[in-house]
């Protein structure tokens, strides 16, 4: 029979992943460093939302899921900040501006940007490495201050060393009007003359007002204690967001293994509200 | 096969060799300028005994068409009893390639010890005639790494 | 990922003049994690140790590839260099691209190709490497000498005159060794009981040294620095505290058929006895297998004539347990067996001997209180007829490959003492070559032609046959003359080959020390560390390591015993990082690895692991990395590959497969 | 209708492979599976069950993504080329094909998964009715009636000959360029078929497993049946092994692997098992450690999260594979009877 | 089997056991499977027939683990499982209590299906108790007999014996069933040209779908981890992309158990394609037997193993190519 030509219907597949040439590798901390990618030719490899995530692959090495830490408003780069802490990770940072990795996505589900957070009061709460979805959010949000309301920031980290885009939320979040960024350590440094403490406690301390949507994001145990701290101060699930971690491969809800109930964490996550959260099956 | 394909064509032979005598011994065929083709590649291993068959099927499943494998003499280790253990587990080994129909000339077991510079350079000019007279190695290699 | 520096030697043009360097360079330069790549003149000298170490510091490099000559010949050298510039030397991996590639092939292209394939297979590699740090063990300050010759004396009394305990292990019931069976040495002709004897005395009686003769070592465990060794104190039947030496005992003895050890045989002792007069200990022993008291029952002559009460039937072999840092290897040498040379007629004549059986028939202590005469009738020869390279040199596996070195010397030695005692003897030497390299050699050689008349024929002997006269015919060809020789001769003096001690091949295996075919010890380099074993902490001394004479045999004690001493004066020692561990994740506990280990370095535990999430009490193995000596034998055993070896991992091995196979 | 004596089946092969790749229950070593025709190869229609169920025609326990090239630091990726040829894959039965549909919700769901999708495109299936089933067999509860497959060709094998019904556009097309091997039934035929049909039904109703009871299991039952203390006690003689997942005709959970080749790294996927005690493993921890739990994923996946997600569409098609496979006689069956069982009880 | 219920009863009820390991009925005549019983209640499920071959020594791994002593029933070939897996300290003796049961060979429901028997709806003369050779099959398509014989495994044509070689004691009798040689298709393929060998095994492994349930089943594969399934070699595979990796899985698995495995013949019964694993295994098996002296795993606790011993004068390597 003659070769058909209805392929030429489909698109590339979602699997097949494109080349992103590293522009830009900016050391956060000791073991975080964040990426700047972009596509061989210039320009940003895809348009995504905040809070999506995208697979990272060195070939040969290992692929994994990060998320994408720019925000949509960037129309000229993606960024990712990644965290060392096992052989793909590791092979990252021994990358150097000019080197290529391939990158697939965007995946998954993002922050209600443009639905529910609209208009609302937002209250972003981040541990660690964890401020790297939320920053997304946040820079979109700045770009786009009119649609929202206050904005808080509590970040919170192990040390001073290990407070990851300093920098800009020095330089750029604290000095926007509305915006209130506190900013907290585990435990107690000469350099540091900020809050010490850990972010539940600083969540409880700060007292805020019900009248905000809370996003969470960080180490699975910050995410379990400020869910309890924000239950505690009054805010009801249906007002927190947060995202999940699990072993994603394909990262289009196809290959079976972030399936936890009837949910695809990396096609119908990683972003869910809490009260979605309580409906799955404690396998997360 | 022509005969003529056999002589064009150049194995891929990976040679495992004992630090303390194969490895000395290929070190003293080089100073002894005894030559050997170039297609033996040595992989240094402390001793005989570090080398698991997955090593040597992993060769072939990339491409190898034949290994060898180079120890100290029995009684000679340096290890005492190193390569006790290797002659065991190699003679099982290619007992069991054999069985599944790999031919058996492409593994071999060879004791060098540090002296024998001439009789590395005769093992491996020997194992690679044999080689070459086996052909390319198509019974046991991934399709996949062929080129 | 490593951020890797490649270096590619042209070791001059050793390397050069094959593989075509600065090509090399440039394909490896393209290589992923290759950031830096360079070649130089040589990579070993101080300016190309300074490049690695500028490119460490500029590059920021993790990891060093070096393409050069074998990793034996300059690993050491260039891990240090790294190590200075603050690299962790085990991040350095060398391809060896000389004797493995540039010295063997001919064609530029096709070595040139391999040598890139070597460096990627070492780039594989040192993508995995890791940092490694070499643990610590400590340095017992005693040295084991096996063997009391004048090897095993000699480095004995410089370790000791060092400072440093010593103790040397004789098998036979006095030390001495072969030279104190010789009469006369070469080329001085100085006797050989005379400048030996003091030194055993010396040795007997310096403080640091005890000396265990009638011994053998058993077994030998642990390491370079911390050997324990257990030694087989033979039961002598004799207490060696009362005995005082009378020789009453020996005089007395009614069994007096044993045949001498001492005089090779051709004269019997008594059952109990001491080798030789000059005897150190000058204690005798009990030959069990000749004595009438063991063998029958009755006896006990030498009990009752003991004025000291020193005999001891009862006593039984004792085991001495002892720690060392270090141990010599002094086994030295026996003449080989003439079994594979009938023709020479060694079996069927009395009067076929060899030349250490005529050293002792020169000498005024052995069977002919040294007359020369045929063993045969006592009768004074008049044609004595030499025979060279009896089982050395030989081609076939009859004898040994080797030359045993001293025999030309030896045999100069005998001609020129018997025809200056007795003149009226010919002496015809048959020979291949006569080989007289060493200082007053050749001259000595020359004395015995030229001023004693000596005749030296080159040429083989066929065949010697007793006639019925009693005579021995000698048939030869003269391959100068061309011509066939038929002589008849009244004693025939057989060059035997010497080979090292039998009993070396058990001690070897004990120390783990590596032999050749020839059963001679190896040293861990040919040239450049000649008296050291490749086991750490065991060192050669004498002829167990080669055939030499000797001057050089003392030479090489000495040498042997300050290798020793320089090992012993060290307090601590870094051992070899390169060992094996086990992911607890993965160990089964099944102990197989255990089973395979020479060294008893893995042991096992019942540790808490926390497997992802799950907790339990788990068995498992645990390598002691001071015992572990890195062979790999446990890592093969482990089914679940939780077993592995440091510098040589599974990954690492299969990433140079890899590589190789591409 | 048409029709086609038994013996000249190999004929009617020869002139479908002719024109494009044929799949079909082949015996290979005493064991029957879906494979390439050829003409040494010893066609099986008669074994009711493959051992692997036909999947691997649309989705294949390994295929290759794309090949990604490194030259100095550039990458370059080399996609695979999709399906873009016709093949029929003949004999597949009505659960097997039932098995398709469950994988097209999964792989034809945004985002489509264009590798099946070609696939799927180019394949056409001639489905056979099961002549005599087995007592593994339990399609009956997921309303699949096994004699009268639904595909491109539905075929029927009575006497000496074999059914040929065209039921899709592609159906038909097949049967067009098969003209001249196949005559039309008639009358008689029509008849046989709807003969074999009753008696396969009238085995069916027999079938130790055909009355199976489903209630309760639906997409709503997520926490009752997920907290069951059952499952501690079911889960036990598992050893963890895929042989359920591998001989499913539904199970399409894969894994996303990388092969060097010396010459490129190969993407490709293969077929994994929720059963394999390192499917869900991450560097720092298992949201599903122990084998229960893993157990557990497998059938509340078959029975209540995919009927949650497809409109009470179940991921299993009663093929009975894996009540015949299973190395230690666990199945789904077992599972579904222990509720029941406990059902009752309460 | 009632006396195997009534004897387990009272272990339970006297505090020598807490639990029992033995096998449940299936919902099939033919599928009974592995099961852990408590409670008196729990027995209603219990069988002991035929069709219980699975090998429960592989299962005392977990049940080392339990709190308490557990009962298991050991059939004599299942034993020399349990004492390998003693030898390394994978199970624990005072964790099990060891009754070693009667065997008359088990079945093999392949075989039952491969004589054209389908349909099954009850099956009769697989009880231990039953004296009848034959076995007597309802099915929906009829009564159909087949001789016991003709339905039994192949490891118990080629059985050890029924001798147990561990037990706290015995129950049942036992039937001899040996009546072929282990080696005898081993020595047959031995003799194949290399071509024939090649393809025979390529045909074989050809079918292999990395399942893992040979592994898995394998009293001897009792890796807490395999090495395929994790990086330690670059080895986890399970593409089955080509035919090199079926050769790499089950070649290494039979090295790995090779002078461990008892040739329980448990790899071959789970296949689920049928695929004769054993003669991996027995290839390695008689190898070590002709090579190194007899040596049968599992027999002897305390014997030094094949693979973790040697002789000076052990064969080298060369022997392949020179003995044919």
């Amino acid at each position: 029979m003659d070769t058909c030509t209805c392929n030429k219907n489909y698109t590339l597949d979602t699997l097949i992943p494109q080349v992103g040439v590293i522009t830009d590798i900016r050391e956060e901390t000791p073991d975080v460093k964040t990426f700047r990618v972009n596509a061989p030719e210039g320009g940003k490899l895809f348009e995504h939302m905040p809070g999506q995530c995208a697979m990272v692959c060195a070939p040969g090495i290992s692929e994994g899921m990060f998320s994408i830490t720019s925000s949509p408003t960037n129309r000229e780069f993606q960024e990712f900040s990644i965290k060392r802490c096992g052989v793909l990770t590791e092979y990252l940072h021994s990358l150097q501006v000019g080197d290529e990795i391939t990158v697939r996505g965007p995946y998954g589900n993002h922050f209600p940007v443009e639905t529910e957070l609209k208009g609302k009061n937002l209250l972003f709460i981040a541990g660690g490495i964890g401020l790297a979805p939320l920053r997304s959010v946040i820079n979109y949000v700045l770009d786009n201050r009119e649609n929202y309301g206050t904005v808080d920031i509590l970040y919170g980290s192990r040390s001073a060393d290990d407070l990851v885009q300093l920098k800009e939320i020095q330089e750029v979040w604290m000095k926007t009007e509305g915006v209130n960024v506190y900013l907290t350590i585990d435990r107690e440094q000469e350099v540091w003359d900020g809050h010490v403490g850990f972010v539940p406690n600083y969540l409880k301390e700060v007292g805020f007002s019900t009248d905000k949507t809370a996003l969470v994001c960080g180490p699975p145990i910050m995410i379990k204690f400020v869910l309890a701290a924000l239950m505690e101060m009054g805010f009801s699930k249906e007002q927190v967001y947060t995202t999940l971690e699990l072993r994603m491969k394909c990262g289009i809800g196809k290959c079976g293994r972030c399936n936890i109930g009837s949910k695809y964490v990396c096609k119908d996550g990683p972003v869910f509200r809490c009260d979605e959260i309580d409906e799955l099956p404690n396998e997360y | 096969m022509s005969i003529e394909t056999n002589e064009t064509f150049r194995p891929k032979i990976v040679a495992f060799c004992c630090n303390w005598c194969s490895y000395a011994g290929a070190d003293l065929a080089g100073s002894s300028r005894l030559s050997y083709p170039a297609d033996v590649k040595i992989i240094r291993v402390p001793c005989s005994c570090r080398v698991n068959p997955m090593f040597i099927l992993r060769a072939f499943e990339k491409g190898a068409d034949g290994v060898i494998l180079c120890g100290c003499h029995p009684g000679d280790c340096h290890y005492s009893t190193g390569n006790y253990y290797a002659r065991r587990r190699m003679t099982l080994l290619f007992s069991m390639l054999d069985y599944i129909g790999v031919e058996n000339g492409r593994t071999r077991v060879e004791w060098v010890s540090a002296a024998e510079g001439v009789k590395f350079s005769a093992t491996m000019n020997e194992f690679v005639e044999k080689i070459r007279s086996l052909g390319k190695n198509v019974r046991l290699g991934d399709l996949r790494c062929r080129s | 990922m490593q951020r890797i520096g490649v270096f590619v030697c042209h070791c001059g043009s050793n390397i050069a003049a094959t593989v075509d360097v600065e090509k090399v360079v440039e394909i490896i330069r393209q290589e992923p994690g290759v950031v830096h790549a360079e070649d130089y003149q040589y990579m070993c000298s101080e300016v190309g140790q300074a490049k690695i170490a500028d490119a460490i510091h500029e590059k920021g490099l993790t990891g060093i590839v070096v393409c050069s000559c074998s990793p034996r010949m300059h690993e050491t050298t260039f891990r240090k260099a790294a190590e200075r510039a603050g690299l962790n030397p085990y991040m350095v991996e060398i391809a060896n691209i000389r004797e493995h590639c540039s010295w063997i092939h001919k064609d530029v292209e096709e070595a040139t190709k391999k040598a890139v394939i070597l460096a990627r297979a070492a780039i594989a590699k040192v993508n995995l490497n890791a940092p490694l740090k070499p643990g610590e063990s400590r340095v017992t300050k005693r040295a084991l000498i096996i063997g009391g010759g004048i090897a095993g004396i000699q480095t004995a009394l410089d370790i000791a005159d060092a400072g440093y305990e010593v103790d040397i292990v004789e098998k036979t019931p006095s030390i001495g060794g072969r030279m104190s069976q010789l009469d006369k040495t070469f080329p001085t002709l100085d006797c050989s009981a005379c400048i030996l004897t003091p030194k055993m005395v010396e040795a007997s009686a310096h403080e640091k040294i005890t000396i265990y003769t009638y011994s053998e070592v058993e077994k030998v465990t642990g390491f370079v620095g911390d050997f324990t060794v257990d030694i087989r104190k033979k039961a002598r039947s004799v207490d060696m505290d009362k005995c005082t030496g009378c020789g009453v005992c020996q005089e007395k003895c009614p069994s007096k058929k044993a045949p001498s050890e001492f005089n090779r045989g051709l004269s019997n002792r008594s059952a109990i006895y001491t080798p030789f007069a000059q005897a150190i200990p000058n204690v005798p022993v009990i030959d069990r297998e000749h004595c009438l008291k063991f063998q029958k029952g009755k006896c006990g002559v030498c009990a009752k004539v003991c004025q000291a009460g020193a005999i001891d039937y009862e006593q039984k072999d004792e085991i001495v347990t002892e720690k060392y840092g270090a141990i010599v290897v002094a086994t030295g040498f026996d003449v080989i067996k003439l079994d594979n040379y009938d023709e020479y007629a060694y079996s069927q004549s009395k009067d076929v001997i060899t030349s250490l059986e005529l050293e002792r028939i020169m000498n005024a202590a052995g069977p002919t209180k040294g007359h020369l005469e045929r063993l045969s009738d006592g009768k004074a020869p008049r044609e004595m007829v030499f025979i060279q390279c009896v089982g050395s040199r030989c081609a076939d596996d009859r004898g040994k490959s080797y030359c045993s070195k001293i025999c030309c010397m030896y045999t100069a030695k005998h001609a020129m003492l018997i025809r200056d005692k007795y003149p009226d003897v010919n002496v015809t030497v048959f020979y291949i070559d006569v080989r007289t390299p060493g200082k007053n050699f050749d001259e000595f050689y020359r004395r015995a032609v030229e001023d004693f008349g000596v005749n030296y024929i080159k040429g083989q002997v066929g065949k010697v046959a007793p006639q019925p006269n009693g005579r021995l015919l000698v048939q030869a060809s003269d391959l100068l003359d061309n011509r066939q020789i038929k002589m008849e001769a009244d004693m025939v003096v057989l060059a035997a080959a010497i080979e090292p001690n039998p009993d070396v091949r058990k001690i070897a295996t004990m120390l783990t020390a590596s032999i050749d075919t020839n059963n001679f010890l190896t040293e861990a380099h040919a040239k450049l560390r000649p008296v050291e074993s490749p086991t750490a902490g065991v060192f050669l001394s004498g002829v167990c390591q080669g055939p030499k004479d000797i001057p050089e045999t003392v030479a090489q004690a000495g040498a042997a015993a300050v290798k020793a001493i320089g090992l012993l004066a060290k307090d601590k020692l870094l051992t070899n990082p390169c060992t094996a561990h086990s992911d607890e994740l993965l160990c089964n506990g099944c102990s197989t690895c255990a089973n395979v280990c020479p060294y008893g370095a893995i042991t096992y535990e019942v540790r808490q692991v926390n497997d992802h999430g799950i907790r339990e009490d788990r068995r498992l193995a645990v390598v002691n990395e001071a015992l572990c000596q890195g062979c790999g034998a446990c890592t093969v055993a482990c089914p679940s590959g939780a077993m592995d070896l440091k510098g040589f991992s599974n990954r690492q091995i299969l990433a140079e497969v890899d590589a190789i196979c591409q | 209708m048409l029709k086609i004596e038994k013996e000249k089946l190999p004929e009617l092969f020869a002139k479908i492979a002719a024109g494009q790749e044929l799949y079909l229950p082949v015996n290979i070593s005493g064991q029957v599976n879906f494979a390439a025709w050829d003409e040494e190869v010893q066609v099986d229609l008669t074994t009711l069950k493959s051992v692997k169920s036909p999947k691997d025609a649309f989705f294949p326990q390994s295929e290759n993504l794309y090949t990604c090239k490194r030259e100095g630091k550039k990458i370059t990726i080399e996609p695979e080329e999709l399906k873009n040829q016709s093949f029929v894959v003949f004999g597949m039965k009505a659960c097997d094909v039932q098995g398709l549909k469950v994988l097209d919700q999964v792989f034809l769901s945004d985002p489509v998964d264009t590798f099946y999708a070609a696939r799927r495109e180019h394949g056409v299936i001639v489905a056979l009715a099961c002549h005599e089933p087995e007592e593994t067999c339990f399609c009956k509860v997921f309303g699949i009636d096994c004699a009268e497959p639904a595909a491109d060709v539905a075929a029927w094998m009575a006497g000496e000959e074999l059914f040929f019904k065209p039921l899709t556009e592609k159906g038909e097309a097949l049967t067009k360029s098969l003209e001249g091997l196949l005559t039309p039934a008639g009358e008689a035929g029509e008849q046989a078929v709807e003969e074999e049909k009753a008696a396969i039904r009238a085995i069916v109703e027999k079938l130790p497993y055909s009355n199976l009871s489903l209630e309760g299991w639906n997409g709503d039952a997520l926490t009752e049946k997920f907290d069951s203390p059952l499952w501690e006690e079911l889960y036990k003689p598992c050893l963890a092994c895929g042989t359920c997942t591998f001989v499913c005709p539904t199970c399409q959970c894969y894994d996303i692997k990388d092969y060097n080749t010396g010459h490129g790294v190969q993407r490709y996927r293969c077929w994994d098992s929720c059963m394999y005690s390192d499917f869900t493993m991450m560097a720092h921890g298992n949201n599903r450690t122990s084998q229960m739990q893993r157990f557990r994923q497998r059938f509340m996946h078959k029975l209540v999260y995919f009927p949650a997600n497809n409109d009470g569409m179940y991921s299993c098609v009663g093929c009975g594979r894996c009540v015949e496979k299973c190395p230690a006689a666990l199945n789904i069956v077992k599972v579904i009877k222990s509720f029941q069982k406990q059902g009752g009880e309460k | 089997m009632q006396e195997l219920i009534k004897r387990a009863k009272e272990l339970l009820a006297d505090g020598t056991v807490v639990r029992v390991l033995g096998w449940k009925a299936g919902d099939l005549p033919y599928n009974p499977e592995p099961a852990y019983f408590a409670k008196d209640t729990d027995f209603a499920d219990f069988v002991y027939n035929g069709f219980c071959g699975a090998n429960l020594s592989k299962y005392m791994i977990e049940a080392s683990k339990m709190e308490g002593k557990t009962l298991v029933f050991l059939k004599p070939c299942d034993t020399y499982s349990f004492n390998q897996l003693l030898k390394e300290h994978r199970v624990e003796r005072e964790k099990a209590y060891i009754i070693g049961v009667g065997c008359k060979g088990k079945l093999d429901i392949e075989k039952i299906k491969a004589l054209g028997i389908k349909g099954i709806q009850s099956i009769s003369g697989a009880e231990l108790t039953d004296e009848a050779e034959t076995l007597t099959v309802q099915t929906l398509y009829g009564e159909k007999t087949c001789a016991y014989k003709d339905a039994m495994l192949e490891r118990c044509h080629v059985c050890k014996g029924k001798e147990h070689k561990i037990y706290d004691e015995l129950l049942l009798t036992s039937r001899d069933t040996t009546d072929a040689d282990r080696f005898a298709e081993v020595a047959r393929i031995e003799g194949l040209s290399p071509e024939e060998k090649f393809a025979f095994f390529q045909k074989e492994l050809g079918k292999c779908i990395r399942c893992n349930a040979c592994r898995n089943v394998c009293p001897a594969c009792s890796c807490r981890k395999c090495v395929f399934d994790s990086n330690k070699f670059d080895s986890s595979q399970k593409a089955n992309a080509d035919s090199f990796e079926e050769k790499m899985f089950h070649i290494i698995r039979a090295f790995h158990v090779a002078g461990r495995c008892t040739d329980c013949g448990e790899c071959s019964r789970v296949c689920p394609q049928g695929i004769p694993l054993h003669l991996f295994n027995r290839k390695f098996i008689k190898d070590i037997d002709e090579f190194y002296g007899e040596y049968q795993a599992g027999e002897d606790v305390d014997a030094d193993a094949p693979l973790t011993s040697f002789t000076f004068e052990d064969v080298e390597p060369s022997v392949v190519s020179t003995r044919s």
